[in-house]
């Protein structure tokens, strides 16, 4: 395809994308199908272009001339609007650009049948309305090449997603949002602010021209603008000190935003804080980059050991995204901390396993969120004590779940494995000729993902175990039924895309540039990295082929058909659903283990059934598990700025005098001062 | 020309007191408004005509009417003047529905109605010579008129807090209007030291400060007082105490004119003043420089907090000006170039608030107060006003589309270059604002009512003129928005600025 | 002899012995308590007749009941054919990286947790919880005992680094800085077959069980799968351990008829040794308290931490 | 320093200080009738500085001095005497400093305006810095009578006495102001006079409040 074509089809995209904004806004019912519809169309062409360009060889798609007006003498220039800035896609923001629009395309196809079944809750129009304009703010990230265009686009995703949040109108939602609002603000003041810093001020700089200004920067002024980077970009990804308002706002969000939110919006984060690392800053300070790990490995494990503990499903998902996002800022850290210290092989191989880790990250947290909303829209609450008994009740959908969930654990034939095993097999390969320095924070570094990768095993069994195995514990659950095709087809889409993107990650790791990870000479089937080679799709066809041999064997050697069901055997006395593990006790041994960091208190309360007898009593049990991160840092931070305001606010208390008295001593004061 | 300017506002103020009956006096309002607002666009449109046909625009000292003429119109007073225009229109036709409201419901007595109807032609015209003057001690008066001809329109509802914020707002704006003259007679004192001179006009002024005539020692003397003065009309905060009290106790429309175009008239003449003091100064707005940025600063850090405690949304919107004035003075802090953002966020403001407070004056015909615990529940019972007010109050606080965005996306660009602390902490001031106003805001909107009984029978909302006024303004700033983004809006707003600095680039 | 016969021979001698591994530790931990104790290869027979015998299916329990079986003793299996038990350089060997091994160990154990849970029991509930903890936290771990042999021998693939020796026991002799590595990789042993320390195979005490909770609901031939499953993973992990520690002949692609019964016969007598060393610790010290076994698992993780250290450290010298 | 003055300009200065000692006494009295007395007589020794000025100055100068009188001296206190009278406020005014200390206050500010006149004085001519004196210290007292006192009618005469301050400042340093704007600040003064009074008289009539104390209603 010429690029004319492609640009014509990535112009499409994006304009389609804000017509379904406005066709959203119809008073008439059918709009809601219709700007779904249309977002999903062009989000289908944005796909195909953004893959495209990421696998085509550095095929960079500036939107032609041709698409310009034409100036009166002739010279074509880029459109008036903007300062004449250029829109463009080159390899880099093309990956991140595909992973939105796949994901646009499912999550607008969930949208329908799920607006429709909560059309009571939400006002479906401004919902449809926000969504379009919150995906078209991003493609207008991933799009712009100037701070201006970059820093619009980024206020108006802030914007968008901030009303989505709010869009059920509960008290919690709003109270979510505000802080949500608080935090992503001050990021987007902070990058501005580091944006600008670096550019030296110039509103109009294109992202190439910083490059050039950054190498004089005087060096203090260097690492405020990099202080203040990682602090906008690291609020809008959840990194820990930040991550307070991930958790909360989240789950608040329509389910399908939501997903949104946690697979794409967090990886635009991540594309913007890459943009500025690798393509507009010369060298990067040794501190910075140490806190870049230091960062990533607490908030994932953080994120990790709360997503245990966690008994809320859509929580328990946010907080798995802390982790995983954590996880990519290590990478990230550990490549620049290789590059710095020269051993290039880890670098590139970090870097494109933080990158492939991003893309699968989006396509299956988009999976696990939009199943949570099925669960959710069939058991009508979030708490995992509520669920159960749904696999034996929707068995298609809880397959599809269960293929998700053991994506998102990192479990071999999926692509999150993929990524994760071309980090470790890096980090373990760079190991040996490696500067002691970076030795030691490789140990780190090793010890710490496995720690996490074992946890997020056990959140993630947790979550699909509680949710569907054994019986249902509420009558809304007993009453589950498979999901229409709406919502099952979406989420077994991603299953399917997680898996093959598994198997061909050889394959795509070698179209998205990193040739010499996964060399061609190989014939594209195996990642080779630290002396270690990993061949996806072999392995997977070994499983496979001893799984078939067992299947047989077992029919061989015993008759199928000699079977009974009965009740489970409980020492006699028939089960009932209320002995079955609950999501709490399930967790009991990681709260007890980590219980210095974890702070929950257990409260047990017994009420005596009758009067004199205390010892025949019911027992309640309730969980508290404290937000230290919110209460230690930002409630002090709240009630601060309140105490400030009260005592500001003392300044107009009513009398004329005083204020009489005020004015004569400002000018006395300004007389003394200034002259 | 802008003496028949003035003669049509008094025109329509006098009517007012003809015997004719309540309707009449309403439309008689707006034809006076429409007219007036008719001849002060043709007045001045060659200022604009000059920058949009693409040729170097006339702006040099002379100004439109010659060198020694009463008036003095460049482009950026026509600015001003497009935007007088502009807002005291809408004002009147909101003013028309809002009295007969007020009046069917029996607030407003007829007399009140005659007084509206005289002292707010009076006031516009007040506003327009104040734009216009050359004449230092026209400026003065026109200045110290706005004052008074407000006065009565604060103390409109005869209760006791609107009285009490009419004497509060008379005696500290004329208390400072006084340190103002005081400013302005060592200004004329300073210039005319060598020779005499009589002729107290700013043009003369400019032409002995680059001459180089001009006493600085006090010169300096004379910005001091003026700054402090004229700084207690525009609400930089050690003297802003009036302003909450008045803009939120006027009926809307007013304190729509009075928050909207009133502060930025009165800091154009201050702009005016700080001109003559740079020239004479010669060191291109350093040392003048400082005081906007110190004052700025604190307008924008002070009202930012209290409106996090603030219960009152008329004196939250009233607190959300002085902070955009502070804003408006950071910008012209930052230096020379610093008038370029300033100037852009002027228009942007002054048409978002007064539109905020024309829907602040929907709320408050409906709900009868404007503190805001009883006003709950607004989305559902005015669905067309709280959408509009919600989307104009999102345009305030700088979301992309609107001018002020731009505006302040500049003024941060240039601050950071050299101030960097400062704007690090007006960034983290507009975080708070932005906060503060739209859980506020949000409160009121999405409360939803306890109970149906306090919910109170309320009619159903009607399509009326202060949506239409509401939707006019706010595409126009959204407009504004994309227009500043255009080389030629850029070229536009570069030339107005240089009718401050003539050195700009 | 190419690598895929080898593999065939490493695949029928371990899946035929496997069996064995179970009878031999509770024939000499019987021996150990004075009993005479049932004849070792007793399994062989309990499993035959448990195929002949009806599957009862609990009701409560979904799909997840029936794929258990196959996917505990398929990770298994792949296992028993991946890695270097009998026979090093076979055709599967590139991917015994010891990444992907201990993920599908945890893929493993992560389904026998899921069928635990599906039967809807308290016992199973219970069991479940204790082994997901154990394995998670046994995870890092594992990954820093293969690193540092990675690290020694300069292959991540387990294969390649028991390989590099020509004789299985050689590794220690020339790396012994790898003592402390190894001695860690016993420690995830017992911890992940559900022996001494960490649970008590034989128990019949609900309360304490950890591995054999999760099977309460099996019967027939999906129990002898189960059975058959720990069992062979028991002697994997044996074997693995006994081709690092104890220097007996493997079969290599160079090898003639005359090494393969020696290795054979050598690999049965490495199980037995090894089944009689499991038999005395389990006769020798008492099981930890369920909440106790978090010191057992941060000790293996940090004998396993000073083992990489120790390698890093050795490369210096 | 001392430089020979000619005889007018002795009379201007023996004016000047008579008009300081009437505000001076002014600031100290509590009767609404005297303080207005005091404030019409403070206005009559202005017309006479400035009819003494007018002597060696340019003869504008008769003119606004007959506006003096005609403004400050009649008109503006008749304004607030009649109000007061038709609101039937008590004459008792009230202050936050009892009499004698008040005096004390006028002391520190004349005291302080002195300084301000010291400290501007390089920048003026000889003749005019006694004036500039005498106008800074009306200026400052009427500010401190305006901070200090309670009720609402010694704070307008307080704002007066401040407007006087200024009229002399123009006067010492303009000499005369072109008609036009002369005329323009009596009027706005004047129209000031009169909402004042229009308030204290709807404050008085309507909520019985004489004193600015009951008006701290606006809060926050």
């Amino acid at each position: 395809m010429s690029l004319t074509t492609l640009a014509i089809a990535l112009v499409i995209s994006v304009v389609g994308t804000f017509a379904a904004g406005l066709v959203a806004l119809w008073p008439d019912p059918r709009a809601h199908r219709a700007s779904n519809i249309i977002l999903a169309v062009s989000a289908a062409f944005g796909a195909v272009v953004g893959i495209y360009v990421a696998t085509g060889s550095n095929v960079s798609l500036i939107v032609p001339e041709a698409l310009y007006p034409v100036a009166a003498d002739g010279s074509a220039h880029a459109w008036p609007m903007f300062y004449g800035m250029v829109f463009g896609l080159d390899r880099f923001s093309a990956i991140f650009f595909s992973i939105l629009s796949v994901v646009t395309v499912l999550v607008a196809v969930y949208a329908i049948p799920y607006l429709e079944h909560y059309a009571a809750s939400y006002n479906v129009r401004s919902v449809n309305a926000l969504t379009a304009l919150f995906i078209f703010g991003m493609q207008g990230v991933l799009l712009s090449t100037n701070i201006f265009g970059f820093m619009t686009f980024w206020e108006i995703i802030s914007i968008a997603s901030f009303f989505l949040v709010l869009a059920d109108g509960t008290e919690a939602s709003r109270k979510a949002g505000f802080l949500y609002l608080i935090i992503t603000h001050i990021g987007a003041g902070a990058i501005m602010s580091g944006l600008f810093l670096l550019s030296g001020g110039a509103l109009l700089s294109d992202f190439s021209v910083i490059a050039l200004v950054t190498p004089e920067l005087p060096e203090v002024t260097f690492s405020i603008a990099l202080g203040l980077l990682l602090f906008g970009f690291g609020s809008k990804a959840g990194l820990v000190p930040f991550h307070v308002w991930l958790p909360e706002a989240h789950p608040q969000a329509p389910t399908h935003v939501s997903a949104l939110m946690s697979g794409v919006m967090l990886k635009i984060a991540v594309y913007g804080f890459l943009r500025v690392l690798l393509f507009m800053l010369p060298g990067v300070p040794m501190w910075f980059v140490l806190t870049i790990v230091v960062l990533g490995v607490i908030s994932a494990i953080v994120g990790v050991l709360y997503a245990v503990l966690e008994r809320d499903i859509k929580r328990l998902l946010a907080y798995s995204s802390i982790e995983n996002l954590g996880l990519i800022f290590t990478m990230i850290g550990v490549g620049l901390l290789a590059g710095q210290e020269g051993s290039v092989d880890l670098t590139q191989a970090a870097l494109y396993a933080a990158l492939f880790l991003a893309a699968s990250h989006a396509i299956f947290k988009t999976g696990l969120f939009l199943s949570s909303g099925v669960i959710i829209a069939a058991v009508h609450s979030r708490r995992l004590e509520a669920m159960g008994g749904l696999a034996q009740r929707m068995p298609m959908f809880s397959v599809a779940v269960c293929v998700l969930a053991l994506s998102a654990a990192a479990m071999p034939p999926f692509a999150p494995f993929m990524a994760e095993w071309t980090f470790l097999q890096a980090v373990v390969g760079a190991l040996t000729e490696a500067t002691p320095m970076l030795k030691v924070a490789l140990v780190v570094i090793l010890a710490a993902v496995g720690f996490v990768a074992g946890l997020a095993l056990f959140a993630m069994v947790k979550m699909f175990a509680i949710a569907f195995l054994a019986k249902p514990r509420t009558d809304e659950a007993a009453a589950a039924v498979e999901p229409k095709p709406g919502f099952l087809i979406p989420i077994v889409v991603l299953a399917f895309i997680s898996l093959i993107l598994g198997l061909f990650s050889p394959l795509v790791l070698n179209k998205i540039g990193a040739v010499d990870l996964a060399p061609a000479d190989l014939g594209t089937q195996v990642i080779s990295t630290g002396g270690g080679g990993l061949a996806p799709l072999s392995l997977f066809l070994v499983i496979a082929g001893i799984s078939l041999a067992l299947f047989l064997l077992r029919r061989l050697l015993s008759d199928v058909k000699f079977e009974r069901s009965y009740q489970t055997w409980d020492c006699g006395q028939p089960t009932t659903p209320r002995m079955e593990y609950t999501a709490t006790a399930f967790s009991a041994p990681i709260r007890f283990f980590f219980r210095f960091f974890l702070r929950a208190q257990k409260v047990v309360t017994a009420t005596p059934l009758t009067p004199n007898n205390p010892w025949v009593a019911s027992r309640t049990m309730s969980l508290l598990v404290s937000q230290v991160w919110y209460d230690r840092l930002y409630a002090p931070i709240g009630s601060g700025v309140t105490r400030l305001a009260g005592l500001v606010g003392r300044l107009q208390n009513g009398s004329i005098q005083f204020y009489i008295s005020l004015i004569l001593l400002a000018l006395l004061v300004t007389l003394i001062v200034a002259l | 020309m802008p003496l028949i300017l003035v003669l049509i506002l008094a025109m329509g103020a006098v009517t007012a007191y003809l015997p004719l009956p309540e309707r009449r006096i309403r439309d008689l309002g707006v034809v006076a408004a429409a007219v007036s607002s008719a001849l002060a666009v043709y007045i001045a449109w060659p200022a604009f005509e000059a920058v949009l046909g693409t040729d170097s625009f006339i702006n040099g000292p002379t100004g439109i009417f010659g060198p020694g003429a009463l008036w003095y119109l460049d482009s950026l007073a026509a600015m001003m003047m497009l935007l007088i225009a502009t807002i005291s229109l809408s004002s009147a036709i909101i003013s028309h529905r809002y009295l007969a409201h007020e009046f069917r419901e029996k607030i407003v007595s007829l007399t009140d109605i005659r007084h509206y109807y005289s002292m707010v032609p009076l006031f516009v015209a007040s506003m327009y010579v104040a734009v216009l003057s050359n004449n230092v001690g026209l400026l003065w008066v026109a200045i110290e008129a706005t004052t008074l001809s407000t006065t009565l329109l604060v103390a409109f509802y005869r209760k006791r807090s609107a009285i009490e914020a009419a004497w509060k707002y008379v005696l500290l704006c004329s208390l400072g209007i006084s340190l103002g003259l005081v400013g302005v007679l060592l200004t004329t004192y300073a210039a005319g030291q060598n020779g005499v001179n009589s002729s107290l006009l700013l043009s003369t002024f400019r032409d002995i400060a680059t001459a180089g005539g001009v006493n600085t020692e006090l010169m300096k003397w004379a910005f001091v007082f003026l700054f402090i003065g004229i700084g207690t009309k525009i609400g930089f905060v050690p003297m802003h105490a009036w302003l909450p009290d008045a803009h939120s106790k006027t009926p809307s429309p007013v304190s729509a004119l009075l928050s909207g175009i009133l502060l930025n008239v009165v800091l154009v003449s201050l702009l005016r003043f700080r001109q003559v003091a740079d020239i004479a100064l010669m060191d291109d707005g350093a040392w003048t420089g400082k005081f906007f940025l110190v004052f700025g600063c604190l307008s924008i850090a002070i009202p930012a907090l209290i409106m996090v405690i603030q219960k009152n949304y008329k004196r939250l919107l009233a607190y959300s000006s002085i902070e955009h004035m502070g804003l408006m003075a950071f910008a012209i802090g930052l230096g020379p170039a610093g008038i370029i953002p300033a100037v852009m966020h002027m228009p942007g403001h002054a048409l978002l608030k007064s539109s905020l407070f024309v829907g602040a004056g929907e709320i408050f015909l409906m709900y009868k107060t404007t503190d805001s615990a009883p006003v709950i529940d607004v989305w559902k019972r005015l669905p067309k006003t709280a959408l509009l007010f919600l989307l104009t109050l999102l345009m305030l606080l700088a979301v992309p589309p609107s001018a002020v965005f731009v505006s302040e996306m500049i003024m941060i660009g240039f601050g950071l270059r050299d101030y960097l602390l400062p704007t690090l902490l007006v960034v983290v001031s507009l975080t708070v604002a932005f906060v503060a106003m739209t859980r506020h805001i949000y409160a009121m909107f999405f409360n939803p009512a306890l109970t149906t009984a306090s919910a109170g029978h309320m009619p159903a909302e009607k399509w009326n003129v202060t949506h239409v006024i509401m939707i006019i303004q706010l595409i126009a700033a959204v407009a504004l928005g994309i227009f500043y983004l255009t080389p030629k809006g850029l070229e536009l707003m570069v030339s107005i600025a240089q009718s401050l600095n003539s050195g700009l680039l | 002899m190419n690598s895929i016969v080898l593999t065939v021979i490493q695949i029928l001698v371990v899946l035929l012995i496997a069996p064995l591994s179970i009878g031999l530790t509770r024939f000499f931990k019987a021996r150990f308590q004075g009993r005479h104790g049932a004849v070792p290869w007793l399994p062989y027979l309990t499993y035959a007749t448990m195929m002949k015998k009806e599957n009862v299916i609990s009701t409560s329990g979904s799909w997840m009941l029936r794929t258990t079986p196959y996917a505990v003793l398929g990770s298994a299996v792949f296992l028993a054919i991946v890695l270097p038990l009998v026979a090093t350089g076979g055709a599967l060997a590139p991917s015994s990286n010891f990444i992907v091994v201990a993920a599908v160990l945890a893929l493993g154990s992560a389904f026998l947790v899921m069928g635990g849970l599906d039967t809807g029991s308290a016992f199973g509930g219970m069991g479940s919880s204790r082994e997901m903890t154990i394995v998670s936290l046994l995870e890092p771990t594992v990954i820093l005992t293969f690193a540092a042999f990675a690290l020694a021998t300069g292959s991540s693939a387990i294969d390649g680094m028991i390989a590099g020796s020509s004789v299985a026991g050689e590794l220690l002799i020339t790396a012994p800085y790898l003592l402390l590595s190894l001695l860690a990789l016993v420690l995830v042993a017992l911890a992940e077959n559900a022996r001494y320390p960490v649970d008590n195979a034989a128990t019949h005490l609900e309360l304490t069980m950890v591995h054999e909770a999760m099977v309460l609901d099996y019967s027939g031939p999906y129990l002898a799968m189960m059975e058959y499953a720990a069992a062979l993973k028991l002697t994997v992990f044996a074997l693995l351990v006994a081709n690092f520690a104890m220097p007996l002949p493997l079969i290599m692609t160079s090898s003639s008829p005359l090494d393969v019964l020696l290795a054979v016969g050598s690999t049965i007598l490495k199980l037995v040794i090894m089944m009689f060393a499991v038999a005395l610790l389990e006769s020798t010290i008492a099981k930890m308290r369920f909440y106790r076994v978090q010191e057992f698992l941060t000790g293996a993780f940090f004998m396993a931490l000073t083992g990489l250290a120790l390698a890093l450290l050795s490369q210096l010298l | 320093m001392i430089t020979t003055f000619t005889s007018s300009e002795v009379t201007t200065i023996a004016l000047a200080v008579s008009f300081l000692l009437c505000a001076f006494l002014g600031s100290g009295k509590f009767r609404l009738g005297q303080i207005i007395r005091y404030y019409a007589l403070q206005s009559l020794f202005l017309a006479g500085l400035l009819v003494s000025m007018a002597a060696y100055g340019d003869e504008h100068l008769y003119l606004s001095a007959l506006g003096v009188i005609i403004f400050k001296v009649i008109l503006i206190p008749a304004i607030i005497s009649t109000s007061a009278k038709r609101s039937s406020a008590s004459g008792r005014l009230t202050s936050f400093v009892r009499p004698a200390p008040s005096y004390f206050v006028s002391g520190i500010t004349l005291l302080l305006a002195v300084l301000a006149g010291m400290s501007i004085a390089p920048a003026l001519e000889e003749t005019d810095l006694i004036l500039t004196v005498t106008a800074f210290a009306a200026m400052f007292l009427g500010g401190a009578m305006m901070a200090v006192r309670r009720d609402l009618y010694s704070q307008i005469i307080g704002f007066f006495t401040l407007e006087n301050g200024i009229a002399i400042l123009a006067a010492a340093t303009l000499g005369a102001i072109p008609l036009l704007a002369e005329v323009g600040i009596f009027f706005t003064i004047t129209i000031g006079a009169l909402l004042m009074s229009v308030l204290s008289r709807r404050l008085k009539e309507l909520y019985a409040v004489e004193d600015t104390g009951e008006l701290r209603e606006l809060v926050d």
